[in-house]
C-alpha cells in the first residue's frame, strides 16, 4: 500500500518534473506557437522557381524557401554554409561538398542527398528548362556523388568565385525532383524546399501565406506564419504599417515616407550599400570613346551634394563598381571629385572646348528623374548638354541590353565581385549578348580577370582584383556615382530584420517580442 | 342661350386680379387687374392673342401658376369665399372638387407612364369619397359620357396609346369627374382638328350645361366662342377691354380691338376683292409699364387722351362694358388701318394654261422590318392625287391632319421622291413653310437669306443681286433695314413675310404655302393673307395654298381640292364647293367650322362628324371615308369611289354625290 | 415699349446709354455666367502669359537651398522637394495642361464635325460605318482607352493628346450627327433645297454654322475634362512626364507631401479646380448665349 | 420588342468583334513584349530572345490572332503569358470584387443622390435655389477632384487619422463586416462623383418633370405639391435617372481602376493595370474586351429595360 502510494507519488514527482522541465525548456517555443507576422509586399507575385525567378521581392521569398549548398551571413555579407557544412577544393577546379546530414524536404518530401543537388544544376543546365540562368553553371563538366552526403563537380576553367554560384540564389537553389515532377506547369507557384519557410498558400491578386517549416535543419523559426500582403503604392503601405495593419514593410522607397515612419518610432531597419549605380559610356559613341571625356563628365557633377538633397537616407554617393562589404573591394583607387574647372580643362584638351550633347537612355515611366535634372544643370555648367531619350520600360529594357544608347545607368544588384566585373568588363561579355555595354576591351584587364579567376591564392586574387579596379577607374568606362541603401521600416518590437547586401531577409532570423 | 340676369351672388367673382412673372429680365405683368364675374351655369369666353394674359388669369383663379407666376393681387371669391387667402391645402380642397380644369395640349397633360384609371380613379376616391371600385365605376361612367368607345377595356390604357381627341376627351372626364360647379378650359381645342374640334365643344357644351356647371373657356377662335359661351370677354395687354353677352358683343362691339378681331376673319359673303382688314403692329411687351391704353399704337381711332390716361371698363349697355374712350369704337370698321380696301382683280389676257399637274401622284413610305419582313409597314401618305393649277391661280388644298396635303406639297417642292406618277411644273416651285421659326437659317441675317435663292441660281451679280432683294423686302410691305437683322429679331407676321419675299426671289411659276398663318396670331393672319392675295394679282403668280382653315381658304383660293387619307375627295371651284358641297366629307368639315356670328350659329345643326381619321397603315378597301360617313352605304365599304368628273367644272369621289 | 425705356436712359445720359449699347452688343459681357468665367479665366491666363517676365524662379530651376518651404512672397505657392518654385510651375502647368486641353477640344471637334457631318447628313452605308467604328470606340471606359493609347503611343505631350482626344471623338461625332440629322430635316434646309442648293452649299452654308455653338459648348467642357484626365494619367505614370510641368503632375507629385508640405499639391489643385469651373461657366455661358429662349 | 433586341444584339456582337481584333492588334504595337518586361534588369540579350521564343512571342501575328479569335469563342480565356495562370480563373475571382465595389457604389450613390436631387429640384421649383445652386458648385467641385487625389486625403482622414477603416488587408467573403470596412474607403471614394453626378442628373430630370403639363394637370385635381412629387414627378424622373445609373457603369469601371491601385484592391482593374505593366497581352486583351463586353452589355440591358418600362417607347 505504501509502496503504492510512493510509487505513485514518485511517478507524479517525475511526470510533473517532466512537466515542469517541458516547461522550462519550452516557453519560447510554446509562446512563439501561432505568432504570424504580416510584411507589406510590394508588387504582384511572378513566382518561385529557381530556374524562372525575377525581381528582388520574389527572390526573397525563394531565399526562405530554399537552401542553396552556401547561403550568405545576414549581416556581413559573407560565404557562409548552408546545405554543405564544408567544402575543399586546390585549384579552383575541382570542388568537393560535404553535405549536410539529416536535412528534410518541406511538404514530406524526405531526407536531403545529393542527388538533389545534381537534379537541381541538371535542370537548369536542361535546354528544356530554359532558365535564363543556365549560363551560370555552363562551365560544369562532370558531377559527381560518391555518397549520398558528398558531391564532387568539375569545372571546364578555374573559378575562384563558384561559391557564389552554388549560393543560396537563383540556379545555386536546390529543388526536389519529385516536388518538381508532381507539380508539372505549375512549378512556378508550388516551390518546395529545405528552408525555414514553405508556401502555404498563394492569391495572386492579395496575399501570399508563408508557414513555418518544422523540420528545419536550425530548428524551426520563430514566427509561425508570415504573410505578406500586397499594398503597391507607397503611400498607402506606410498608413498601413502607421495604422498598425502591417508589421514590416518591405523596402520603403520614398524618402518622405522613410522621415514620417523614423519621427515616429519606428524601427528603420536597413543595409547600406546595397547596390551601385553606374553610367555606361558607350565607347562607339564618339565624345564618350575618349577617356578625358569621360573623366571631365565625373569632375562635373557634385553627386554628393545631389543625393544629400534627394534621398539622404536611400542613398549616398560612390566611386567604385564594387561595394565596400565585397571581399576583393578596394579603395585604393583614383576617384574624380567635383571640380567643373578641372572638367572645362580636361574637355578642352580632348579637344570639346565648347562641349557636346548626348542622348541620356531613359523610361518614360519615370520620366527626368530628380537626378537627372540635376545632372542637366551640373553639366550645362561645363557646357555639355544632356538630352533625355525616353522610352517606355520594356523599350528601354531592350536597347539598354541590346547596348543601343548613348549614355545609360545600370544597377548592379550582384552580390558576387567576380561576376560584376567579368559581366561588365570582359569582351565576351560585350553588348548584345552580355552586359558590357560600354564595350570595354582591355586585354591587361581581361587577363587579369581569367588570372585572378583561375588563381586559388586568395592573395593574389585580391592582388589582381585591386589592380583591375585601378585600372578601370582610371579609364572609366562606367562612372559610379552613388549606392543605395534598402529600409525594411518596421514596428519596434519585430527584430531580426537583417537585410542582406542581396537585399533580402533571412526571416528564421527575424521575431516578434512581446 | 337662354341668358338670365343673375338672381342670387355670383359662383365666381374676381376683382382686380393682378399677376406677375418675376423673371431675370424683369417682372412681367401678365395679368393687370382683371375683374368680372361668372354667375352658376353660365359659360364665359375669355378671348385675346397669344400674351394677352388670358391663361394666366385662368390659372391664378385657382393659384396653378408655376414658378416664377405669382398673384400680386386682388380678389377671387369663389361661393362668397376669397379663396386668394387661402391657404394651399384648403385650395386642394377646392381644386378639382369645386372647380375643374381642362388644358390646351391633351398630348402633354396626361401623365405618360401612368395608365387612365390611376389618374382618374384616386381623385374620384379622394374628392368624392368613393371606395376604389366605385370610383372606378364612376370613371367608366364618365369616360363613356364623354364618348370614349369600350371605356371598361380603354380605362387600362396608356395616353399614349390614344389620339389627341381621345386624350382631350379624358381630360374632360377628370375635370368634370367630381362634379365641379366649375370648369376652366384653357384652349382645349387648339390642338385638334376642325372636326374633333367640334366634337370637343358640342361635349363640353352638353355636359355642363346637363350638370349645371359654369364654364369659362379660354380661346383664340372668335367663331367659337359665337357657337358656345354666353358671355365674352376680351383681353388685351393683360386687361379685359370689352365684357358682355355673346349677341352684343358680335352684333355691336364698342372696343376698337374687339371690332378689328371680328374684322379680320374672313366671312363666307366677302367677296374676293375686298381686302381683309388687318391690324397692324404688334402687342406690346408687358416687361414694361404701360402709358395711357395699351392698345394706342395698333388703334385707328387713337387720339391725345389714349397717350396719357388709360380707359377702365365703362357700361356701354345691359352687362356690356368696355374699355375705351371713345362710345362706338371705330365707327366704321372699313376704316382700319389699311391703304387700301380693295384690290383690282389681275385681268389677265393671256390664254389660261396650267402651271401645275400632278398626274396620279403616290408616295409611299415603307418602314423595314429587317428580322421580319412580315411587319414591314407601308404608310400611303399620298394615295393618287391628280390636280391641277392654271397660272395665276390660287389651289387650296384643305383636309385634317395627317392626309396627306403637306406630302403633296413636299413631293412639287422635289423634297420628296414621289413613289409614282408624275408632276409636272412650268416653272420653278417655290415654298413658303409654315413654322416661321424653323424656316430661317438663325445664323444668317435676313440679307443673305434672300440673297441666297440668287447666288445658288447664280443670277446676276452682287449689285443686281443686292437691288433685287431691296425690290422684294419691299413687295412683302417690310423696310430694308430689316435686311440687316437676324431672323430672331423679327416677330412671326415679318418672317412669314420674309418668306414669302424669298420664295418670289427666283420668279417662281407657282408658290405653295403650307399652312402658313396657322403659326401666327390672328391679328397678323389677315396681313399675311392680305399680302398673298395681292402678290398674286400684282404678280399673276400661282399659288397652293395648304391649309385647315377652311374660311382662309375659301376667301383665297380660286379651286379647291379636299383631301381625306392621302385621296382627294373634292375638287372645284372655291365658291361653288364652298357653297354646295358634294362631298359628304366637305360638308361635314364645312359644317364643323364654327362661324363667328352667334345667330347663325344658333341655327346651325351642330351634328359634328363621329370618329376620327383612321391610320392611314390600313386602308379600309372601299371608301376611305367609309368609317365616318353619315350616309355610307354597303357599296361604300365594297367598291371605292373614284374621282369622276361632276357637273362641269367639278370632281367629287363619291357614290352618291349630290 | 421697350423703344420707351431705352429713351428715357438716353435722354439721360446719353454716354451712358452708348456705353451701355455696346455693352449689350457684346454678349460675352452681358451674360452674368460668361462675365464670371471671364473673371476667373483672364487673370489666370495673364498670369500665364507674363509668366516668363514675372520675377519667379524658373519652373524647372532647382534650388538646393530652398527645400519643401512653405508659401511666402518669394515663393508664392511654396517650395517643392527640389526646391522649384511650386507657384512658376504651376504658371508653366497652366500652359500645358491648357495645351492639351484645348487642342483636345480642338481635335475632338474638328472630326466630330467631319464625321457627324458627313454621317448624319448622308446617312446610309457611310452613316453605319463610320457609327460602327465610334461604337466600338464607345464600348471602352474613356479612362482605359487613354490608357490602353498611351501605352501603345509612349507618354508625353502628343501621345497624351492624342490618347484623349481619341476617347472624346466618338462622342462628338454622335453629337454632331444627332444635330445634322435635326437639322436635316428643318424647314430652311427645305427652302435651300428648292432652289436646288448642292448637297456642299447644305453643309458649309446651312448646317455646319448651326452645329458650332453647342459642339465649342461640349468642346469646352471637354477642355476641363481633358486636364483632368492628363492629372489621372500622370498619376498612372502615363501622362507628361516630368520635370515638364502640367497641372497634374504638379499634384500628383506633390501629393505624396500631403502630410508634410500640404501645399505643393493644395494650391496648384485649386488652380486646376479655377481653370474647369470658369471653363464650365463659358461652356454654360455659350450655351444660354446661344439659346434662342434667352435671347432678346 | 424580339425584333428591337435581336437587332440590337447584333449590333452588339459586330461592336464586340470590332472591340476584340483592335485590341488585340493595337496591343502588339505597344513596343517591347512580355519577355522583356519580365526579365526587367537582369536578362541579357540572348537568354531574352530564349525567353521570347518560349513564351510563344515570335509566332506570326495572323496565326496567333486566329488561334485567339478561336479560343474566345471556346470561351477559353488561355493563360498569362508570364505566370501561366488561367485568365478566366482570375477574372473569376476579381471579378466578384471589383462588381460588389461597384454595386455597393451605385446603391450608396442612389441613396444619396436621389433624396438630394429631387429635394434641390423640389426648391428650385418653387424658387428657392440655394440647394440647387450649392448642389451644382458642390458637384462641379467634386467632378473635378482626381481620384487619387481625394483616395490619399480619404485615406488620411478616415483611416490613419479616424482610424475607421484599415487602409490595406485581406478581402474575406467570411467575414462580412470586415468586408464592409475594408471596401467602405473605395466605396465612398467611388460614390463621390458619382453621387454629384447623379444628384444634378435627378435634379434637372425632376425639374424637368415639374414643368411638365400633367403636373398642372395633377394639381388641378388637388393633389398636394408634395403628391404630386412622389405620384408623378418621380415616378417620370425614375426613366431617365435608370437610364443614366446604368450608362455609369462605365465611369465606374473607370474610377475601379485607380481605387483599386490606391487600395490595393484585388480586383479586375488591378488585373489590367499589372497586365499592362508586364505587357501581359493575353491578360490585357481579354480584360479590355471583358470590361468592353460589360460596358456594352449593361448598355444594352439598360436600353432594352427603359424600352420595356416606359409605356411610351414602341418598338
Amino acid at each position: 500500500m505504501t509502496k503504492t502510494i510512493r510509487k505513485w507519488i514518485s511517478i507524479s514527482i517525475a511526470v510533473l518534473a517532466a512537466a515542469t522541465l517541458s516547461i522550462a525548456h519550452t516557453p519560447a517555443t510554446l509562446a512563439q506557437e501561432g505568432k504570424t507576422l504580416t510584411v507589406r509586399f510590394y508588387d504582384d507575385p511572378a513566382g518561385y522557381d529557381p530556374a524562372n525567378i525575377f525581381r528582388i521581392e520574389n527572390e526573397n521569398l525563394a531565399f526562405n524557401i530554399f537552401s542553396g549548398l552556401t547561403s550568405y551571413d545576414s549581416v556581413t555579407g559573407e560565404i557562409i554554409p548552408d546545405l554543405a557544412t564544408s567544402w575543399e577544393t586546390t585549384d579552383n577546379k575541382t570542388w568537393t561538398f560535404n553535405l549536410r546530414e539529416g536535412v528534410q524536404w518541406q511538404k514530406g518530401y524526405g531526407e536531403f542527398t545529393a542527388a538533389d543537388v545534381i537534379y537541381s544544376y541538371e535542370r537548369i543546365l536542361d535546354p528544356d528548362t530554359a532558365s535564363p540562368y543556365a549560363a551560370e553553371l555552363a562551365g560544369i563538366v562532370s558531377m559527381e556523388a560518391p555518397d549520398p552526403y558528398t558531391v564532387i563537380i568539375e569545372l571546364d576553367a578555374a573559378n575562384g568565385n563558384f561559391l557564389h554560384t552554388v549560393a543560396n540564389y537563383h540556379q545555386g537553389q536546390i529543388v526536389k525532383k519529385e516536388a518538381i515532377e508532381a507539380a508539372g506547369d505549375q512549378v512556378r507557384w508550388q516551390p518546395v524546399g529545405t528552408g525555414p519557410y514553405y508556401m502555404d498558400t498563394i492569391d495572386v491578386n492579395s496575399q501570399i501565406v508563408l508557414k513555418r517549416h518544422e523540420d528545419y535543419y536550425k530548428g524551426p523559426a520563430p514566427i509561425e506564419t508570415l504573410l505578406f500582403n500586397i499594398i503597391k503604392d507607397e503611400a498607402t503601405a506606410t498608413i498601413a504599417l502607421r495604422n498598425g495593419e502591417v508589421d514590416l514593410v518591405m523596402r520603403s522607397n520614398r524618402e518622405e515616407n522613410l522621415q514620417t515612419l523614423e519621427a515616429e518610432g519606428f524601427k528603420m531597419n536597413t543595409v547600406e550599400n546595397y547596390a551601385a549605380v553606374i553610367k555606361v559610356f558607350n565607347a562607339e559613341y564618339e565624345p564618350f570613346s575618349n577617356p578625358l571625356v569621360r573623366k571631365a563628365f565625373a569632375h562635373a557633377i557634385d553627386y554628393e551634394a545631389i543625393t544629400q538633397a534627394i534621398s539622404p537616407s536611400l542613398t549616398q554617393p560612390h566611386q567604385s563598381m564594387l561595394l565596400p562589404w565585397m571581399d576583393v573591394y578596394t579603395d585604393d583607387i583614383p576617384v574624380y571629385e567635383y571640380n567643373p574647372e578641372k572638367s572645362k580643362a580636361l574637355l578642352a584638351e580632348a579637344g570639346y572646348p565648347d562641349g557636346f550633347t548626348f542622348k541620356n537612355l531613359g523610361t518614360s515611366a519615370q520620366g527626368v528623374t530628380e537626378l537627372q535634372q540635376f545632372e542637366i544643370d551640373f553639366l550645362s555648367q561645363v557646357g555639355i548638354t544632356m538630352e533625355m531619350d525616353l522610352v517606355d520600360t520594356p523599350t528601354f529594357n531592350q536597347r539598354r541590353n541590346a547596348g543601343e544608347f548613348e549614355l545609360a545607368s545600370r544597377l548592379l544588384p550582384a552580390v558576387n565581385p567576380d561576376l560584376i566585373l567579368f559581366s561588365f568588363l570582359h569582351p565576351d561579355n560585350m553588348v548584345p549578348s552580355g552586359f558590357n555595354g560600354a564595350r570595354y576591351d582591355n586585354p591587361e584587364v581581361t587577363e587579369k580577370m581569367e588570372a585572378a579567376r583561375a588563381s586559388a591564392d586568395p592573395e593574389e586574387r585580391l592582388q589582381l582584383y585591386k589592380e583591375v579596379q585601378q585600372i578601370v577607374a582610371d579609364e572609366v568606362p562606367y562612372l559610379p556615382v552613388y549606392s543605395s541603401n534598402v529600409f525594411w521600416p518596421g514596428k519596434p518590437e519585430v527584430t531580426g530584420v537583417n537585410i542582406n547586401y542581396l537585399a533580402q531577409v533571412n526571416f528564421w532570423e527575424v521575431d516578434i517580442e512581446e | 342661350m337662354n341668358y338670365q340676369a343673375p338672381l342670387q351672388t355670383a359662383l365666381l367673382e374676381v376683382q382686380d386680379l393682378k399677376t406677375e412673372f418675376h423673371t431675370d429680365g424683369g417682372t412681367v405683368t401678365a395679368v393687370d387687374g382683371v375683374s368680372f364675374a361668372i354667375e352658376r351655369g353660365e359659360r364665359v369666353a375669355v378671348v385675346g392673342e397669344s400674351g394677352s394674359g388670358k391663361s394666366a388669369m385662368a390659372m391664378s383663379i385657382l393659384r396653378l401658376l408655376a414658378y416664377p407666376g405669382i398673384v400680386a393681387g386682388g380678389k377671387v371669391i369663389l361661393e362668397g369665399t376669397d379663396i386668394t387667402t387661402l391657404s394651399e391645402r384648403k385650395l386642394n380642397s377646392i381644386r378639382g372638387r369645386i372647380v375643374g380644369t381642362v388644358f390646351q395640349d391633351p398630348m402633354s397633360s396626361l401623365d405618360p407612364v401612368m395608365t387612365v384609371a390611376k389618374q382618374m380613379i384616386a381623385p374620384i376616391m379622394r374628392n368624392l369619397g368613393l371606395s376604389k371600385d366605385d370610383a372606378r365605376a364612376e370613371a367608366i361612367k364618365w369616360l363613356d359620357k364623354v364618348g370614349i368607345p369600350e371605356p371598361e377595356r380603354r380605362i387600362e390604357a396608356y395616353p399614349y396609346e390614344m389620339s389627341g381627341g381621345m386624350r382631350q376627351r379624358v381630360m374632360i372626364a377628370m375635370a368634370l369627374s367630381c362634379n365641379p360647379q366649375l370648369v376652366i378650359a384653357d384652349e382645349p381645342t387648339t390642338a385638334l382638328d376642325v372636326t374633333i374640334q367640334a366634337q370637343i365643344v358640342e361635349l363640353m357644351k352638353t355636359l355642363t350645361a346637363e350638370a349645371g356647371a359654369a364654364m369659362m373657356f379660354i380661346t383664340h377662335d372668335m367663331g367659337l366662342v359665337a357657337r358656345f359661351a354666353h358671355k365674352v370677354a376680351v383681353m388685351y395687354a393683360g386687361r379685359i377691354v370689352e365684357f358682355g353677352p355673346v349677341d352684343e358683343i358680335f352684333a355691336n362691339p364698342c372696343h376698337p380691338y374687339t371690332q378689328s378681331l371680328l374684322g379680320t376673319i374672313p366671312s363666307a359673303d366677302m367677296v374676293k376683292e375686298d381686302r381683309l382688314p388687318q391690324i397692324e403692329g404688334t402687342p406690346p411687351d408687358m416687361k414694361f409699364p404701360i402709358k395711357g391704353c395699351a392698345y394706342k399704337d395698333r388703334c385707328a381711332g387713337a387720339h391725345d387722351r389714349c397717350a396719357v390716361e388709360a380707359p377702365v371698363l365703362d357700361s356701354r349697355g345691359p352687362h356690356h362694358t368696355a374699355a375705351c374712350w371713345l362710345p362706338k369704337g371705330l365707327e366704321n370698321t372699313k376704316s382700319l388701318k389699311t391703304e387700301k380696301t380693295q384690290r383690282k382683280l389681275r385681268n389677265d389676257n393671256t390664254e389660261p394654261h396650267v402651271v401645275v399637274e400632278l398626274n396620279e401622284l403616290r408616295k409611299h413610305f415603307v418602314s423595314n422590318q429587317v428580322f421580319s419582313p412580315s411587319k414591314s409597314m407601308t404608310v400611303r401618305a399620298v394615295n393618287g392625287v391628280n390636280l391641277r393649277v392654271w397660272n395665276g391661280q390660287t389651289l387650296g388644298v384643305v383636309g385634317e391632319s395627317g392626309c396627306g396635303k403637306s406630302t403633296v406639297a413636299r413631293l412639287m417642292l422635289g423634297l420628296e421622291k414621289p413613289t409614282s406618277g408624275d408632276i409636272f411644273i412650268a416653272g420653278l416651285p417655290q415654298m413658303v413653310f409654315q413654322d416661321p421659326a424653323s424656316s430661317f437659317n438663325p445664323k444668317m441675317k435676313i440679307g443673305a437669306i434672300l440673297e441666297e435663292p440668287l447666288v445658288v441660281k447664280n443670277v446676276g451679280d452682287k449689285h443686281s443681286r443686292t437691288e433685287k432683294i431691296q425690290t422684294l423686302i419691299r413687295q412683302v410691305g417690310l423696310d430694308p433695314s430689316y435686311l440687316s437683322r437676324y431672323p430672331h429679331q423679327l416677330s412671326g407676321g415679318q418672317k412669314q413675310r420674309v418668306a414669302v419675299a424669298r420664295a418670289l426671289a427666283l420668279n417662281p411659276a407657282v408658290v405653295v404655302a403650307d399652312e402658313p398663318t396657322s403659326a401666327l396670331d390672328v391679328s397678323v393672319r389677315a396681313q399675311i393673307i392680305n399680302l398673298l392675295a395681292d402678290l398674286k394679282d400684282e404678280l399673276g403668280v400661282s399659288f397652293v395654298f395648304i391649309s385647315h382653315d377652311l374660311l382662309t381658304v375659301r376667301y383665297i383660293s380660286d379651286q379647291i381640292a379636299v383631301m381625306y387619307l392621302g385621296e382627294v375627295v373634292e375638287y372645284g371651284p372655291a365658291d361653288e364647293v364652298f357653297a354646295h358641297p358634294a362631298h359628304p366629307y366637305t360638308r361635314a368639315l364645312i359644317d364643323a367650322v364654327p362661324v363667328p356670328n352667334p345667330a347663325i350659329e344658333k341655327t346651325r345643326t351642330n351634328a359634328p362628324l363621329s370618329g376620327e381619321l383612321p391610320s392611314p397603315l390600313n386602308l379600309p378597301t372601299g371608301c376611305p371615308f367609309a368609317s365616318r360617313c353619315p350616309m355610307v352605304t354597303d357599296r361604300c365599304r365594297a367598291e371605292k369611289p373614284i374621282l369622276p368628273p361632276h357637273k362641269t367644272s367639278r370632281q367629287v369621289a363619291c357614290h352618291y354625290a349630290q | 415699349m421697350a423703344d420707351l425705356s431705352i429713351k428715357s436712359a438716353a435722354t439721360v445720359t446719353p454716354g451712358l446709354h452708348k456705353a451701355l449699347a455696346a455693352a449689350r452688343r457684346n454678349p460675352l459681357i452681358t451674360n452674368i455666367k460668361a462675365r464670371i468665367s471671364l473673371f476667373i479665366l483672364i487673370p489666370i491666363l495673364t498670369l500665364m502669359i507674363l509668366a516668363p517676365v514675372l520675377p519667379i524662379q524658373a519652373p524647372l530651376e532647382t534650388n538646393l537651398r530652398a527645400l519643401l518651404e512653405s508659401p511666402s512672397l518669394t515663393h508664392l505657392f511654396g517650395t517643392d522637394k527640389m526646391g522649384r518654385d511650386i507657384f512658376s510651375r504651376t504658371l508653366a502647368g497652366i500652359q500645358v495642361s491648357l495645351l492639351v486641353g484645348f487642342s483636345v477640344a480642338g481635335i475632338a471637334l474638328v472630326s466630330g464635325m467631319i464625321f457627324g457631318t458627313l454621317a448624319g447628313f448622308y446617312g446610309g452605308i457611310l452613316d453605319r460605318v463610320i457609327m460602327t467604328i465610334v461604337d466600338i470606340f464607345l464600348a471602352f471606359p474613356s479612362l482605359l482607352l487613354a490608357i490602353g493609347l498611351v501605352s501603345v503611343m509612349g507618354t508625353g505631350l502628343i501621345p497624351v493628346i492624342l490618347a484623349i482626344s481619341l476617347a472624346d471623338v466618338p462622342r462628338f461625332i454622335r453629337l454632331q450627327r444627332s444635330q445634322v440629322i435635326s437639322l436635316r430635316s428643318r424647314a430652311f434646309i427645305d427652302a435651300a433645297r428648292t432652289v436646288e442648293a448642292s448637297q456642299y452649299w447644305l453643309m458649309s452654308r446651312h448646317i455646319v454654322p448651326n452645329t458650332i455653338a453647342p459642339m465649342l459648348v461640349a468642346g469646352s467642357i471637354a477642355a476641363a475634362n481633358a486636364i483632368l484626365i492628363e492629372a489621372s494619367l500622370s498619376f498612372l505614370g502615363l501622362g507628361i512626364m516630368p520635370p515638364e510641368p502640367s497641372l497634374g503632375n504638379v499634384v500628383r507629385d506633390g501629393q505624396l507631401y500631403l502630410e508634410q508640405a500640404w501645399w505643393i499639391s493644395t494650391l496648384p489643385g485649386v488652380v486646376i479646380l479655377l481653370i474647369a469651373i470658369g471653363l464650365h461657366f463659358l461652356s454654360d455661358g455659350v450655351r444660354e448665349l446661344l439659346d434662342p429662349r434667352s435671347r432678346k | 420588342m424580339a425584333d428591337y433586341a435581336v437587332k440590337k444584339f447584333f449590333q452588339l456582337i459586330v461592336t464586340i468583334f470590332g472591340v476584340v481584333t483592335l485590341v488585340f492588334f493595337t496591343l502588339r504595337f505597344i513596343p517591347g513584349d512580355a519577355a522583356s518586361a519580365m526579365a526587367g534588369d537582369t536578362l541579357s540579350g540572348a537568354a531574352l530572345e530564349n525567353l521570347r521564343e518560349k513564351m510563344g512571342l515570335n509566332e506570326p501575328l495572323l496565326s496567333q490572332y486566329l488561334s485567339y479569335l478561336k479560343s474566345l469563342v471556346m470561351f477559353d480565356l488561355g493563360e498569362t503569358l508570364t505566370t501561366r495562370l488561367p485568365v478566366g480563373g482570375l477574372l473569376l475571382k476579381a471579378l466578384p470584387i471589383t462588381l460588389s465595389m461597384a454595386i455597393a457604389t451605385i446603391i450608396l450613390t442612389v441613396t444619396i443622390s436621389i433624396p438630394l436631387g429631387t429635394l434641390a429640384a423640389f426648391m428650385a421649383h418653387k424658387g428657392r435655389r440655394w440647394l440647387d445652386n450649392g448642389l451644382t458648385g458642390m458637384a462641379m467641385i467634386v467632378d473635378l477632384m482626381p481620384s487619387f487625389w481625394t483616395a490619399l486625403v480619404f485615406l488620411l482622414i478616415f483611416s490613419l487619422t479616424l482610424g475607421w477603416f484599415p487602409a490595406s488587408g485581406q478581402l474575406t467573403w467570411e467575414d462580412p463586416w470586415a468586408l464592409v470596412q475594408r471596401l467602405a474607403l473605395p466605396v465612398m471614394v467611388l460614390s463621390i462623383t458619382q453621387i454629384a453626378t447623379m444628384a444634378r442628373i435627378t435634379r434637372t430630370s425632376v425639374l424637368e418633370v415639374l414643368s411638365e403639363d400633367y403636373v398642372r394637370t395633377a394639381r388641378s385635381l388637388g393633389w398636394s405639391e408634395l403628391q404630386v412629387l412622389f405620384r408623378h414627378a418621380l415616378k417620370n424622373a425614375a426613366l431617365p435617372i435608370a437610364t443614366v445609373i446604368g450608362l455609369s457603369f462605365g465611369n465606374l469601371l473607370n474610377g475601379t481602376v485607380i481605387v483599386e491601385f490606391i487600395f490595393t484592391i484585388p480586383g479586375v482593374g488591378n488585373l489590367l493595370i499589372n497586365g499592362i505593366n508586364s505587357r501581359d497581352y493575353q491578360m490585357v486583351q481579354t480584360l479590355i474586351v471583358f470590361y468592353a463586353l460589360l460596358f456594352v452589355t449593361i448598355n444594352f440591358v439598360t436600353d432594352l429595360i427603359y424600352r420595356t418600362l416606359d409605356p411610351r417607347v414602341q418598338f
